[in-house]
């Protein structure tokens, strides 16, 4: 029960998905597996409560050790506000129709709303923001004449820094900036895309027929 | 022949998905044939990794600092591949910290993979025989949010200050704040990831990284099962016959001797339209 | 000569904000010398021949407004000077407010006439499908404009049975469905010639199309918005980007060749030394 | 009123000094940015949590099953709404990892999940990076075979034959079960300068974007927020 259930149902689950795929669009076997693929959706809110329990485990734990003990309070308020509020407001219809199309929320004013829309937008957008100092900073430290190889990655980056520039047409720079986008990193990805989907392959059906099983937990 | 056609119904263009079923057969009797092969104990010759050996030092480095081992299974949910090669890289990585009595922290993104990554350290901990060790507390669920989950690993490299930072799965835009972050808290760095996009940032910022195909191939090295590494050589084989048909088709492509040579004697179309898939597949 | 090599990463930092900030918040210009892909664009619209039928396909939502609305804009400006048909579709749900905007600023105040010279044939799901769909019969595939028109009823539609009657595709995308689809499905088998625009972060994956003659020139990020905007005479949001961008980007160049000089001394002191 | 005075002036406050405390981490890990990082970690996961309530487990198994059970379900629905008491359990067996004794019956929604993306994964992955990139790489190499107006020596020595020669040197490099010597060395060798040069040029392509996402925030301080008080900054937008 413990070892051979569960690659029985990893086998069978593989194996329907496989088969599915050779049918057509709009046939019962390709519906069957779009509602397979569904229950995954299901299966991750549960996934999500069990996550979201450790961090308050692990918060309280910290904060009773004394460890960073204000942060960790800071941490679980702001998670029981957004959940209390989220639960109790969350089923408004215009807050789920910008979730599901995108856009602003132009609703009337919903304190769920206000706390993503000013809080957490604006802390996404800024931790995504910083990479452009990390980018020039790791640009700096890395691109270094070392070797032959990194001598390529270091040209490379340049001409198609400075290919972007909208003076580099005067010198045909961007001509060289576009072969380079052209050949190289066409044959290059290429490769790296039927080297994975070998790789990713091989992996699938190892797991499959039960060879791989390692994420089971050990034998 | 025509008989397979039947089979797979009235498809829109059958030949594409025919032609796929076989080259997949083909595929599926390679990794079987070379496992079998390998589990009978043939000796299967396998090149170095450098990121690989590096690991090893690496977690041998945060030992004698004392300090913690970060391993981020990168961003992906448990339906990416990647994700699961990644969870069987941290259970090698987790089983030789387990063994020297270091500790393995363990950022989660994917709620799915919380419970999977638990259960792997904590196995790790009984196989190298220490039990006792595990501690709840490393294997965190930080976020679902891509940037909050950033935000919280950074905050661990530089508070609980990592010796070696270990990123293994699929990444995206937060790759380089991650390895930027590990260099400036002075820790080893090793990545693997087959997000092609993100590849640059890791082969800037780390000190060494698996590329693409490497990180399935480290996790056939790590499993220590020999008859992993069979699936290695079958790819191996696969891609010198992938390049055969590359081959064939630029053939066809440049000459189209070939292509009236199939269309008479098959009455096939083109070499390219065998591999040709329509709308809606 | 060591301090080169051993920069305070702060300072980069520092360099890199203002850098950045200053040229934007001064709305410096920067010269634009417009790339060959862009003119190439520029000049096949150019050649139209009076009433030809443009196909514009937005397939964008907000998320990608900064850098392909200021396409849209620069590209309808165009086609507002010119005496064409542009049909206009969209594969992505949210496209048409940003489509609608661009519209009000361009081919309306050009005094281009709805269902005249230009048509919103709208949102339609399927992508490829649709696309697919088009192929053999646009008016089947769409059966109304936007407004619910319908299509045999619109002027501009005159004669514009299938893709094949198109003469020129134009696709500005975020992603899928977009140009890949537009290049299977409409480009490839009309053998129409097809120009595209798509964010900086996915431009990589389409040069190989230029390559393959499949696209006649790519637009890509911002710089692809203000190279059309100067052909245009036309400066916008894209010209002004290219300030902080450029000099953001000489500045990194800068910190790189810095980076090597430190370097390459230092390894010719450790070798004399040794 | 009190709507208006939230969003326009509290809200954009609140927004831009979490902006800047999240920007003070450039210069060094301070306690500023330590407590904005713990309210993006517990707000978000808040969020996560009523996010996925409304908009997974209410209209996929709540709102389904609710039918099922009042008789609203349509005739071709019923066997699937039945059906979801399969991914309902599975999930539920996540939770049997806080018992001792049935810890093991959590493996039974992961072996699920593995086995049925593993097999989604490998179709879709070997059509789309395996098939459709090798049928891309069917190039022409034949000067003489391209349409009027194309430069065929052009085409066939600058683009078609690098790009040929490339896929299969890169290839090379991901040979595992042959040294990389000899021959197999040299190729692989070429294959790293191509990789070594895709990744420069996909690093240097990238700086583009980056900056425009800093602009972002630049102008969301200047723009709208101080934009509000300070007319001159206003049009900034």
């Amino acid at each position: 029960m413990r070892r051979t259930v569960p690659l029985i149902i990893t086998f069978v689950a593989g194996v329907f998905m496989i088969a599915t795929f050779f049918f057509n669009p709009d046939t019962w076997p390709q519906n069957a597996a779009t509602r397979v693929k569904d229950w995954g959706l299901i299966l991750a809110t549960f996934a999500v409560v069990l996550g979201t329990g450790n961090i308050i485990r692990v918060s309280i734990h910290k904060a009773r050790k004394g460890e960073e003990r204000f942060f960790k309070i800071v941490l679980l308020v702001c998670l029981f506000v957004t959940l209390g509020l989220g639960l109790f407001l969350g089923s408004d219809e215009e807050i789920r129709s910008t979730w599901l199309n995108g856009g602003l929320f132009s609703g009337s004013f919903n304190p769920f709303y206000w706390i993503y829309q000013h809080v957490q937008l604006p802390l996404g957008a800024t931790m995504f923001s910083l990479l452009v100092f990390y980018i020039t900073s790791a640009a700096y430290r890395a691109f270094r004449i070392r070797s032959f190889e990194a001598g390529i990655l270091l040209a490379t980056a340049v001409i198609v820094m400075l290919g972007q520039v909208p003076i580099s047409s005067a010198i045909g720079l961007d001509e060289v900036m576009a072969w380079i986008m052209s050949v190289p990193n066409v044959a290059a990805k290429r490769a790296i895309f039927m080297g994975a989907a070998m790789g990713i392959a091989a992996m699938s059906l190892k797991i499959i027929l039960g060879i791989e099983r390692s994420y089971l937990g050990g034998d | 022949m025509l008989a397979l056609v039947t089979i797979f119904g009235d498809l829109q263009y059958p030949l594409a998905k025919l032609v796929m079923a076989i080259l997949l057969a083909v595929f599926f009797a390679l990794v079987i044939l070379y496992t079998a092969r390998a589990r009978r104990g043939a000796a299967l010759y396998v090149r170095p990794i450098g990121g690989l050996s590096a690991m090893n030092e690496a977690i041998g480095r945060a030992t004698e600092m004392g300090k913690p081992v970060l391993y981020v299974p990168g961003m992906g949910d448990v339906d990416n591949i990647q994700t699961i090669a990644a969870v069987v890289i941290l259970s090698g990585v987790a089983k030789l910290a387990a063994s020297y009595d270091t500790r393995t922290i363990v950022p989660i993104r994917s709620p799915m993979l919380f419970p999977v990554a638990e259960e792997t350290v904590r196995n790790a901990f009984v196989d190298a025989g220490r039990p006792d060790s595990f501690n709840r507390d490393d294997v965190r669920f930080l976020s679902n949010d891509q940037f909050a989950f950033t935000a919280g690993v950074t905050g661990i490299m530089l508070r609980e200050r990592p010796a070696a930072n270990i990123y293994m799965g699929a990444f995206w835009a937060e790759s380089l704040i991650l390895a930027e972050t590990g260099f400036l808290a002075g820790a080893i760095q090793i990545a693997g990831t087959a997000n092609v996009s993100q590849l640059p940032f890791f082969v800037a910022a780390c000190d060494y990284t698996l590329i693409g195909e490497e990180l399935y191939a480290a996790s056939a090295y790590l499993s220590k099962n020999p008859e992993l590494l069979g699936s290695l050589k079958a790819s191996d084989v696969s891609k010198v016959m992938w390049g055969a048909i590359i081959l064939i088709g630029t053939l066809a492509a440049s000459n189209s001797f070939l292509d009236r040579f199939l269309d008479r004697a098959f009455g096939l179309p083109t070499f390219a339209d065998l591999f040709t898939f329509t709308t809606g597949d | 000569m060591d301090w080169l090599t051993r920069l305070d990463r702060r300072w980069l930092y520092l360099a890199m904000a203002v850098v950045v900030a200053v040229p934007f918040l001064e709305k410096w210009t920067f010269p634009i010398i417009p790339s060959a892909a862009a003119r190439k664009i520029y000049d096949t619209v150019e050649a139209l021949p009076p009433d030809s039928v443009v196909l514009f396909s937005a397939d964008y939502d907000p998320g990608s407004e900064a850098e392909l609305y200021p396409m849209t804009v620069a590209i309808f400006e165009h086609l507002a000077r010119k005496n064409l048909r542009l049909v206009i579709t969209q594969l992505w749900p949210n496209a048409d407010p940003l489509v609608q905007e661009a519209l009000k600023t361009t081919l309306i105040p050009a005094g281009k006439v709805y269902g005249k010279d230009y048509v919103n044939l709208g949102y339609r799901p399927g992508g490829s499908i649709l696309i697919s769909k088009c192929f053999d019969d646009i008016p089947q595939a769409f059966k109304t404009d936007k407004d619910g028109t319908r299509i045999a009823d619109i002027e501009a539609m005159r004669g514009v049975g299938k893709l094949g009657d198109v003469d020129l595709f134009i696709v500005i995308s975020a992603g899928t469905p977009g140009i890949q689809e537009w290049v299977e499905q409409g480009q490839a088998r009309t053998g129409r010639p097809m120009a595209s625009g798509m964010t900086a972060v996915s431009a990589p994956d389409f040069f190989q199309y230029v390559n393959s003659n499949n696209l006649i020139g790519i637009l890509g990020g911002l710089r692809g918005a203000a190279d059309y905007e100067q052909l245009v005479g036309r400066p916008g949001r894209g010209s002004l980007g290219m300030a902080p961008q450029s000099f953001g980007h000489l500045l990194i160049v800068l910190f790189i060749v810095l980076g090597n000089i430190g370097f390459l001394l230092a390894r010719r002191r450790s070798r004399r030394a040794s | 009123m009190l709507a208006l005075v939230l969003y326009q002036h509290v809200g954009l406050w609140v927004g831009a000094l979490l902006t800047l405390a999240i920007f003070s981490f450039l210069y060094k890990d301070n306690p500023v940015y330590k407590f904005a990082e713990h309210v993006f970690v517990g707000v978000a996961a808040g969020w996560t949590v009523a996010y996925t309530y409304w908009s997974a487990f209410v209209p996929n198994l709540w709102t389904p099953l609710d039918d099922l059970f009042h008789g609203k379900t349509e005739d071709e629905e019923v066997v699937w709404s039945w059906l979801l008491v399969v991914p309902a359990t599975l999930g539920l067996l996540f939770f049997a990892r806080f018992t001792q004794k049935w810890a093991w019956l959590s493996r039974w929604s992961i072996a699920f999940l593995v086995g049925t993306y593993a097999g989604v994964n490998l179709t879709g992955m070997f059509q789309t990076n395996l098939i459709l990139q090798a049928k891309a790489t069917f190039v022409n190499l034949n000067p003489n075979g391209f349409p009027a107006g194309v430069n065929g020596m052009e085409q066939v020595f600058l683009y078609n034959l690098p790009i040929l020669f490339g896929v299969l040197a890169c290839l090379t490099y991901f040979f595992f079960s042959k040294p990389h010597a000899g021959f197999i060395g040299v190729t692989a060798r070429i294959g790293i300068l191509f990789l070594m040069a895709a990744f420069g040029a996909s690093f240097g392509y990238t700086v583009m974007a980056r900056i425009s996402l800093f602009i972002g925030r630049l102008q969301f301080l200047f723009s709208e927020w101080l934009g509000q008080y300070f007319e001159s900054l206003r049009q900034l937008a």
